[in-house]
């Protein structure tokens, strides 16, 4: 057994980077605007579905169909959003389940515009296949080739890709950083807190708050692709409402409010993810292949119950201003 | 007449808040809303600024419609108010509370502060000037650092009268901007209130129960007691109204003594 | 005509089972303001415990549902007492984080423990009750007694008994309840109490109206629980009641031949998710919730 | 001591770093009407909260004698057992429990006792007559007026010995102030001592055995009420006073 | 009948285990290091299925390893690295593919049945890093994943596209081509698109589908989707579903005083829903491609009951896994070799004639004529596999299940097919 078999630790890597996004994606809509959206991963889906249909049944260069995936699912937000900012938190949280699971639904059911409860694979029926993300291959093993020449042999589309995710993380929440200090993330701010005086100082707050969702679906939307490029099939299975539910211990294990504390969420979050499928030393070797399945699964809830009972406030958050907030 | 309030009408349930209420309030002045608690004059205020909805009636803010508009809508035309609680944003700093409050900054588009960011930053800079003239005027620049949470109830009133300044607005509402503030800072506030009008042309109404405060800023005064206007005129008039001292009062008891002698109360 | 009545029966007792569960969330939500992502598994837990009792152990279903009901209202204290208490007060995110987490743990527990085959109860699933027209199964010949004493049994139950009483106005009035005399602490593991066993109630019966059962029984029907909750208004017992009911049979009738040729059997889940959506556009408390807030 | 059956003992309370109340200080004699008054933000919603412990006292001490003269500290105790102790409110807004009944609102009242529920029914409902024709009426639908007397009819049913009314009079017109006060002149007809917050303030005090007036959360007058009824401060005090004229605790 | 047959193969099945090892004569030394991956959605919906995948390929492993050893041949070591959930979904499945892969350094990926993990895994995972993967998945395009010869992705079952044909010839068969046949089908990969192929092939000879149900069998109750069943006047019905959902759907309609169970007819997951556990319908009919599900089979699921049956019920189409295990084993002894594309290269020839035939009962004679350089055919326990270059088996010859009025099923007739 290698353990620590470089391939292996950059395949995580990526999907920590590609975590990121999805998380950042609840930062603005969550930490920032206070919507508590339990669907996110409906944008997901919306955006890697619209890709994947415009790329092989329209022969859509990929990254135009790239750009209407993102637009699909912005354009979910709004139908998801104008309706239900107004809603009370609890209400939305439920509610936002519910569209993000009837998105699933409707993936699994409109069998000839999705491919059905196959997925990706069956968008040309049930005998043909075409891949959507040759386009996207193609670039990585083009970057890797650039990169030999600074890499040597180090060079692969796998890291390719581990560079083309990260940086785009890096810079997604530099710029993120940087519309959170901005006057436009000051008003956000300000409705979290207080919604009444944000209007009190002429700030149209649904227009923030609708903004903010629009923005979380884009990200959302975003990671979406990115995880259907780097996982090359995807089916209407991959969007159940846990990945939104990961997507917001990412949040919490970071700490709730700290935009940087998102890439150490993701990355604790992966370790815990992936250190769970190495459950095989002793006593656990004595439990049979099957069970130990189960038990991971149980650790996993074991350890988010845990860590929420001493660690609240996450790895980098306050305690102090987690009291605060009530 | 900056503003005018014609039959304005709120019914919650059954019970009226406003009933058929027609008021000005002039141009320049200082005018008091007073009344016993109930009367309905923060609900007046939640009407004016749109945070409620009138059931009827009209409401002119410099010749324009208002009423059924939206909060946001209503302060950035220059009618800004303040609340009796004050709502300052506990986890924003205090310089921060007030530069949210400028109109008018690019940088609040999504996306206009990357293609014009110099427009933003010299508007910000504007703003931040602004806002530390504000914390000079109410004597906060010390604490503009520090987490509006950390305040004071006394203080955070100031911040959000600060923060209300920053709108620059024509008319400013002020609901009971003297409650739970020390007896020190009320004086400054009155001057605060006194400067405001002479100084910046802003016109104040405001609720308020310390009557001498009331008495001694205000120009005009009206008086609601029950969701309805009971008495209109300046302060003296007021004070010696007969209507106004029974709103506060009660009607002079009829049945005077219960039997029961005055008490002595033991205390230590 | 059979066709409609059958559905209304059909729909009526998967309404039951949701209006059971549903109750017991909704009082959790509106009282301990825990949105508990773990109910379908006090559903599952139940069914297993009655499943432990009724077929390894040979007691008949009733006492195996009597014993499923207990043992699923102390998994319910137990879990407020050592995680939940501990937890109050965080916020809806991070109490939805937890129950979730409980959840998991829960159903990988039963998993582990119970295997992953399909169960039954030794009761025979073919037989056929011939009531008129209608033709019902073992577990609706079960259900809709059990529904039509419970369901009124728990109605009055809030309507009439103390601890319903004292629910209903903790939900309603939280500090003058208190300042009326009421141990609002003593509520709180009143509605845990209460919605466990009825968590393990509408588990075994889930169980005996699917027939067949895994460990997955109570999570399939968590959000359609989620959905009664919030189409009752959130803390609105008597609410989820009807929701739960009103959910079932208008789900079954969605697919009668009669309504525009009936729904597509692969939209049926949608369905209950698209009528929650409306809803909440039209009233955004819920069918009975309260306007004002909290 | 043995006649009283609240004290409140200089206290200080506040929310956030601040002081709203500084060493405040009211006793209620068994059996009396005791009315706390002062104009708004004097401090007597606080000092009230603070009694019932909702808000903690930094200093000071507030001291319940139940019937038999025991003391008890009641910032040691939850409002279900300051209410078993025979301490009932009334609060000013939400009162009632509104998607309850009105019957079923006693019954709280009763803290759900069915002895003390039937023991105290009948008195209840001879005080309020009017509430028996509206037993199933779920309260929501109640007029503002009816509201507060199911409010005063509810904390009864605790069989209280002493009743806290917050600003009972808030919000109702004239005619049904005079109802609502004439009721509570009829409680304490009964032998409940009383401790209302008013600011109709004439009423009141023509109704009141002893009172304290507020300022600026300060104790600032207090005697018997048709002292202070006479009193030309109190007027000032609420229309504008100078302050420097307001008379000193004695 | 049954039962009988299970006992012999059983008692022959530990003979043949008991049986003094002795020394392998004439051989060149073999040496090499093979390394098994289970990848199955253990938790979550399927769990059961997945479970009992597992428990199959892990059963064949250890048939193995005893085999060898018993044989004496230390140098050959064949060991099942690691078992990883891939909850059927993408993402989790390419997760575990990439830590057995890469971590475990797997030879052979066994898994998944789902069609669209096997998919990703296969893009992602298994083909670019040349390791073999043997699924479960029916879906017809999963072929269209291998880019080369020899290919990495086997299919050693059926595809949907023939079995739905030969649905639509077994059913016109027995009902006459116009018959109007209600379908019903569990709302995924497999019950979507094996009913998409029915309906086409059965249209197209002029039959009619008065109902065509696709049902989700996560439903608390399927008494609304039996009663549309039941419409329609149909002469039979097709069935396509997993044993422990259908039941829910089954009782519905056997209440309903309208569904006939002669008339029906299964998908090949319907076959022996009785020896599963679950009801079975007496005159139900179901396929399964060869007859008499390979001689191997009773052995097979004696063994699993044997080894796994307490942890996990038993599941026909688990022989898939089962098959897999000895198929990629005697490929790499013929190779000499574990590396997966030596491996690849002898799966046709090993499954195909000529050669003499060997089930995994004779494993060790097997062995024993591979290392003396026989030519060999390995057939499975759910018969002759023959695959093709493709990756995936040519079944020619379909087994009607039915059952019998006591509940077992047993073959009633063997049909051939030519697509």
């Amino acid at each position: 057994m290698d353990v620590f078999n470089p391939a292996f630790w950059t395949f995580v890597a990526i999907m920590a980077g590609i975590y990121v996004v999805l998380a950042l994606g609840l930062y603005v809509q969550f930490s920032l605007a206070g919507l508590p959206n339990f669907g996110h991963v409906a944008f997901m889906a919306v955006a890697a579905y619209t890709m994947a249909i415009l790329v092989v049944r329209a022969a859509m260069p990929l990254p135009v169909a790239a750009i209407f995936g993102l637009v699909a699912a912005v354009a979910l937000g709004c139908l998801l959003g104008i309706p239900s900012v107004r809603l009370r938190a609890d209400y939305l949280a439920i509610a936002s389940v519910a569209a993000g699971e009837m998105v699933r639904y409707l993936a699994t059911n409109l069998s000839w515009l999705t491919g059905g409860p196959l997925g990706s694979v069956g968008l040309l029926g049930p005998a043909r296949f075409v891949s959507y993300n040759a386009g996207w291959q193609d670039l990585l093993d083009r970057l890797s080739r650039a990169l030999s020449s600074v890499l040597g042999s180090a060079a692969t589309p796998d890291r390719a890709m581990l560079l083309v995710v990260w940086s785009l993380a890096g810079a997604l929440l530099w710029v993120f950083r940087r519309l959170e200090r901005s006057p436009w993330g000051r008003v956000l701010r300000a409705i979290r807190e207080d919604e009444t005086a944000a209007t009190a100082v002429g700030k149209h707050v649904a227009a923030f708050k609708l903004q903010a969702l629009l923005l979380g679906a884009a990200l959302g939307g975003l990671a979406g692709l990115l995880l259907a490029w780097q996982i090359g099939v995807f089916s209407p299975n991959d969007f159940e409402p846990t990945l939104t539910f990961y997507a917001y211990l990412i949040l919490i294990f970071g700490g709730m409010n700290r935009l940087w504390a998102i890439p150490v969420g993701a990355a604790v979050f992966s370790l815990l993810y992936t250190g769970t499928q190495f459950l095989t030393f002793f006593p656990l070797s004595l439990v049979d292949s099957g069970s130990r399945a189960f038990l991971r699964l149980f650790s996993v809830g074991f350890l988010l119950v845990l860590f929420m009972m001493i660690r609240p406030q996450g790895l980098l958050g306050n305690r102090r201003e987690l009291l605060l907030e009530k | 007449m900056l503003l005018e309030v014609r039959r304005l009408t709120k019914r919650f349930g059954g019970v009226a808040a406003a009933d058929d209420l027609s008021f000005d309030v002039e141009e320049g002045s200082i005018t008091a809303l007073i009344g016993p608690n109930g009367a309905g004059k923060t609900t007046v205020f939640n009407l004016i600024s749109g945070f409620l909805r009138p059931d009827h009636g009209e409401i002119r803010f410099a010749k324009r419609r208002l009423e059924g508009r939206r909060g946001d809508i209503v302060a950035r035309s220059g009618l800004v108010r303040t609340f009796q609680t004050p709502r300052v944003l506990t986890r924003m700093s205090v310089l921060d509370n007030l530069l949210l409050a400028a109109q008018d900054q690019p940088g609040e588009r999504l996306g206009l502060g990357w293609i014009m960011p110099r427009r933003v930053a010299r508007r910000e800079r504007e703003i931040h000037a602004r806002a530390l003239e504000m914390l000079d005027l109410v004597r906060l620049r010390h604490v503009s650092d520090q987490y509006a949470g950390a305040l004071s109830g006394g203080q955070r009133k100031l911040v959000e009268f600060a923060r209300a300044l920053m709108v620059m607005p024509r008319m400013i509402l002020l609901d009971e901007p003297m409650a739970g503030v020390l007896p020190a800072l009320v004086l400054q506030l009155l001057d605060h209130v006194q400067d405001l009008r002479d100084h910046r042309g802003v016109t104040v109404f405001l609720i308020e129960h310390d009557m001498d405060v009331v008495m001694s800023v205000s120009d005009r005064v009206i008086v609601m007691d029950e969701g309805r206007l009971i008495a209109d005129g300046p302060p003296q008039a007021i004070q010696n109204d007969d209507r106004v001292i029974e709103a506060y009062l009660g009607p002079a008891a009829q049945s005077e003594s219960s039997g029961k002698g005055p008490r002595e109360t033991p205390r230590g | 005509m059979t066709q409609f009545a059958e559905l209304v029966v059909t729909g009526l007792v998967t309404g039951a089972v949701l209006a059971l569960a549903g109750v017991g969330a909704s009082l959790v939500f509106g009282i301990q303001r825990i949105p508990n992502f773990a109910h379908g598994e006090y559903l599952t837990f139940a069914a297993y415990l009655a499943f432990l009792l009724n077929v390894p152990f040979g007691q008949n279903l009733v006492a195996a549902t009597a014993g499923a009901i207990a043992g699923t209202a102390l998994l319910a204290i137990g879990i407020h007492f050592v995680v939940l208490r501990p937890l109050r007060g965080r916020g809806l995110v991070a109490m939805s984080l937890v129950t979730a987490g409980l959840a998991l743990m829960l159903r990988d527990v039963v998993f582990l423990v119970a295997g992953t085959q399909v169960r039954q109860y030794a009761i025979d699933q073919t037989k056929v009750f011939a009531l008129g027209f209608l033709r019902i199964s073992p577990g609706e010949a079960v259900a809709i007694p059990i529904a039509t004493v419970v369901l009124p049994a728990v109605a009055l139950l809030l309507a009439r008994t103390p601890m319903g009483k004292s629910m209903r106005a903790v939900a309603d009035n939280r500090d003058l309840a208190a300042i009326s005399g009421i141990d609002v602490e003593r509520v709180g593991v009143h509605v845990w109490l209460l919605a466990g066993a009825l968590a393990g109630l509408g588990g075994v019966m889930l169980a005996v109206v699917e027939g067949t059962f895994d460990p997955n029984l109570g999570f399939q029907v968590l959000f359609l629980i989620f959905t009664t909750v919030v189409l009752g208004g959130i803390g609105n017992a008597y609410g989820a009641l009807v929701a739960g009911l009103v959910l079932g049979v208008a789900m079954d009738l969605a697919t009668w031949n009669g309504f525009f040729g009936g729904l597509d059997a692969q939209y049926k889940p949608v369905l209950a998710f698209c009528v929650l959506i409306v809803l909440l556009l039209v009233r955004p408390q819920g069918l009975f919730g309260r306007a004002t807030v909290l | 001591m043995d006649d009283v059956a609240l004290a409140a003992r200089g206290l200080c309370a506040g929310y956030g770093d601040e002081d709203v109340l500084h060493d405040v200080s009211i006793a209620v004699p068994r059996g009396a009407i005791v009315a706390v008054i002062g104009p708004n933000g004097s401090g007597k919603s606080t000092l009230l909260k603070t009694i019932y412990g909702l808000v903690r006292a930094r200093r000071g001490e507030a001291v319940l004698y139940d019937r038999r003269g025991k003391a008890h500290d009641l910032t040691a105790l939850r409002p279900n057992q300051i209410s078993a102790l025979g301490m009932n409110l009334v609060p000013q807004l939400a009162n009632v429990f509104p998607e309850m009944s009105v019957l079923e609102n006693l019954e709280i009242g009763s803290a759900l006792n069915k002895v003390r529920f039937a023991q105290h029914l009948d008195r209840v409902l001879t005080t309020f007559p009017a509430l028996r024709t509206m037993l199933r009426r779920r309260a929501a639908t109640l007029s503002g007026g009816q509201r507060q007397m199911l409010g005063l009819a509810r904390a009864l049913m605790s069989g209280p010995t002493l009743l806290i009314l917050d600003e009972p009079s808030a919000g109702l017109a004239p005619a049904v102030v005079e109802e609502v006060f004439a009721k509570i002149k009829a409680i304490n007809a009964e032998g409940v001592s009383i401790l209302m917050i008013e600011q109709k303030a004439r009423q009141c005090l023509a109704m009141a055995d002893y009172a304290y007036v507020l300022e600026q959360g300060r104790n600032r007058l207090e005697g018997p009420g048709s002292t202070l009824l006479a009193d030309p401060d109190v007027v000032r005090l609420y229309l504008g006073a100078r302050r420097t004229a307001a008379q000193r605790n004695p | 009948m049954r039962r009988t047959i299970c006992m012999c193969c059983s008692v022959a099945a530990i003979i043949g285990l008991l049986c003094p090892a002795f020394p392998v004569s004439g051989a060149t030394p073999v040496s090499f290091d093979l390394k098994y991956g289970v990848l199955a959605p253990l938790t979550g919906n399927s769990a059961a299925a997945g479970q009992a995948w597992n428990e199959a390929a892990s059963v064949g492993i250890k048939y193995v390893t005893a085999t060898l050893k018993k044989l004496d041949l230390p140098d050959i070591h064949v060991v099942l690295a690691d078992s990883q959930d891939s909850q059927g979904n993408t993402q989790t499945g390419v997760e575990a593919a990439q830590k057995l892969v890469k971590i475990d350094g797997v030879n052979v990926v066994i898994g998944d049945f789902y069609s669209a993990v096997t998919s990703a895994v296969a893009t992602a995972v298994t083909i670019p890093n040349r390791v073999l993967e043997f699924t479960g998945g029916t879906s017809p395009a999963l072929t269209k994943l291998n880019t080369g010869t020899p290919a990495f992705l086997w299919q050693p079952v059926a595809a949907d596209d023939v079995q739905g044909r030969v649905l639509a010839k077994i059913i016109a068969a027995a009902l006459g081509p116009h018959a109007r046949i209600n379908v019903a089908a569990r709302n995924d990969a497999y019950g979507t698109s094996l009913s998409a192929v029915f309906k086409e092939a059965w249209t197209s000879t002029g039959g009619t589908i008065p109902v065509d149900l696709i049902y989700d069998p996560t439903q608390p109750t399927l008494d609304a989707e039996a009663q549309k069943l039941v419409q329609g006047n149909p002469t039979g019905w097709l069935f396509i579903d997993f044993c422990q959902t259908f039941d829910k759907l089954a009782f519905p309609l056997a209440r309903s005083g309208k569904w006939d169970p002669k008339k029906s007819f299964g998908s090949d997951t319907l076959n022996d829903c009785k020896s599963n556990g679950a009801q079975s319908f007496p005159g139900m009919r179901a396929t399964q491609a060869y007859p008499a599900g390979g001689a191997s089979f009773p052995a097979f699921q004696a063994l699993f009951e044997q080894d796994a049956g307490q942890r996990t019920k038993f599941q026909p189409f688990t022989a898939e896994a089962f098959d897999s295990v000895f198929v990629s084993f005697l490929a790499a002894l013929e190779a000499k070799s574990a590396e997966p594309a030596q491996i690849a290269r002898y799966v046709v020839p090993l499954t195909n004639p000529p050669g003499t035939a060997y089930t995994f009962q004779q494993l060790d004679a097997a062995i024993k004529a591979v290392m003396t350089g026989q030519k060999i055919r390995f057939e499975g326990a759910t018969g002759p596999l023959n695959f093709t270059d493709s990756g995936r088996v040519a079944a020619t010859t379909y087994a009607i299940w039915q059952v019998q009025p006591d509940g077992s099923s047993k073959v009633i007739k063997v049909v051939n097919f030519t697509p």
